[in-house]
């Protein structure tokens, strides 16, 4: 699974995408949030707010409920200050 | 089909009103609208960063949108990123249709659903040499929410 | 105080757009109209004749309107008189605010009072060599009360 | 009194402008457009559907109640189509 993190999540994860293979309880947006956060300070760091970060899955926002594959792009980040 | 770009280049306005009217004789106007970078609270510059993939694909979905909402004979949105001073145009909306009233309206569409539903994120630089992430503003979705999104 | 031209020529969008930011950093949005003579019903030109001395005073007092109601940093109206062919741009309106909203609404608001509130009038000619003068529309009138005139 | 006539009405007219002194019991726009009506054919025609045709005193847009004098510029035109 393919992930990518942006703006101040990026910042706080300190890695711009990398590339995991989560455990198989790991099964939607919510469920990979909480496994990311155990995976270094910086992920704590990020997702410790999980309110406060978005996240799309293969380029489509999407809901903490969105189930993720092993095969999917997931990136997260704040929400967006376009335009 | 909308006219989509994600660059860094500035972009000109002129050309691209002139791309949406050129050899054709059924549209009756062009609504554009620019957005520019402000020096707000001493901001000395801002840095846009954005999702290369999702952002052409989100853009492309919101000028479809505009496009299935209103009858548009041409639509072009520019989206720039990277560093901007103020003063530096950041985004460019343009509509062209056969009526004033779907152009102006659908200029508005596009510009309010593009801070809410593209993947862009702004970063401020202030003089002092102090950098900060902007938030998301509750008014930007309630500008959105007026058209039923 | 806006910037008010009736002319016969051609203007340019993006010189008239870069006037209203160039040198200052609170600009944060311009939006634009521009009105195209199209070609329905065979039209092959349209020639707009114009009341000189009173136009430039009506333009003047409903680009004040617009600054009156909305905080904006700058307003252009450009209209043309003489004879147009299908395709040529008629009229422009520019305004510029910091936030996105004012520039919108106000071009709107603009391009719909230069409608029932300029001294303008529209002669048509067509393929067949008949000409007629273009009726006032009622859905002007409307367009125009909608913003409490 | 300067008077202008734009349009359809300046072609009915047959004159772009004409220079008239009113009598004295000429004392608005409604009761110049009557006036004016008995001048020529050409003026009866144009007047002859007072409703379609608005006018200007001084360069502001005069409703027929609006006062006329010697030295005032009116002008007669159909609805306008500008924009």
């Amino acid at each position: 699974m393919k992930l990518l993190y942006f703006a101040w999540v990026r910042q706080k994860v300190g890695l711009a995408e990398e590339t995991v293979t989560p455990p198989p309880e790991v099964r939607d947006v919510a469920g990979l949030m909480s496994w990311l956060a155990t995976r270094s300070p910086g992920h704590a760091d990020a997702f410790a707010h999980a309110a406060q970060i978005r996240a799309a899955v293969n380029q489509d926002f999407a809901p903490a409920s969105t189930p993720v594959a092993a095969n999917d792009e997931v990136a997260f980040f704040p929400p967006v200050t376009g335009g | 089909m909308a006219r989509v770009l994600v660059q860094r280049e500035v972009f000109d306005l002129g050309a691209e009103s002139a791309l949406l009217s050129e050899g054709r004789t059924d549209v009756g106007g062009i609504a554009s609208f620019v957005g520019i970078c402000r020096a707000d609270d001493g901001l000395a510059a801002m840095t846009l960063e954005h999702y290369p993939g999702m952002t052409e694909r989100a853009l492309a979905a919101i000028a479809a949108q505009a496009e299935s909402r209103w009858p548009l004979t041409g639509c072009t949105v520019i989206h720039r990123h990277g560093r901007m001073l103020p003063g530096d145009p950041i985004v460019l909306v343009l509509t062209a249709s056969r009526h004033r009233i779907a152009a102006l309206e659908s200029c508005a569409f596009l510009i309010d659903w593009l801070k809410t539903k593209a993947p862009f994120w702004k970063a401020e630089e202030f003089a002092d040499g102090t950098t900060r992430w902007v938030d998301a503003k509750a008014e930007d979705d309630a500008a959105t929410a007026r058209w039923g999104a």
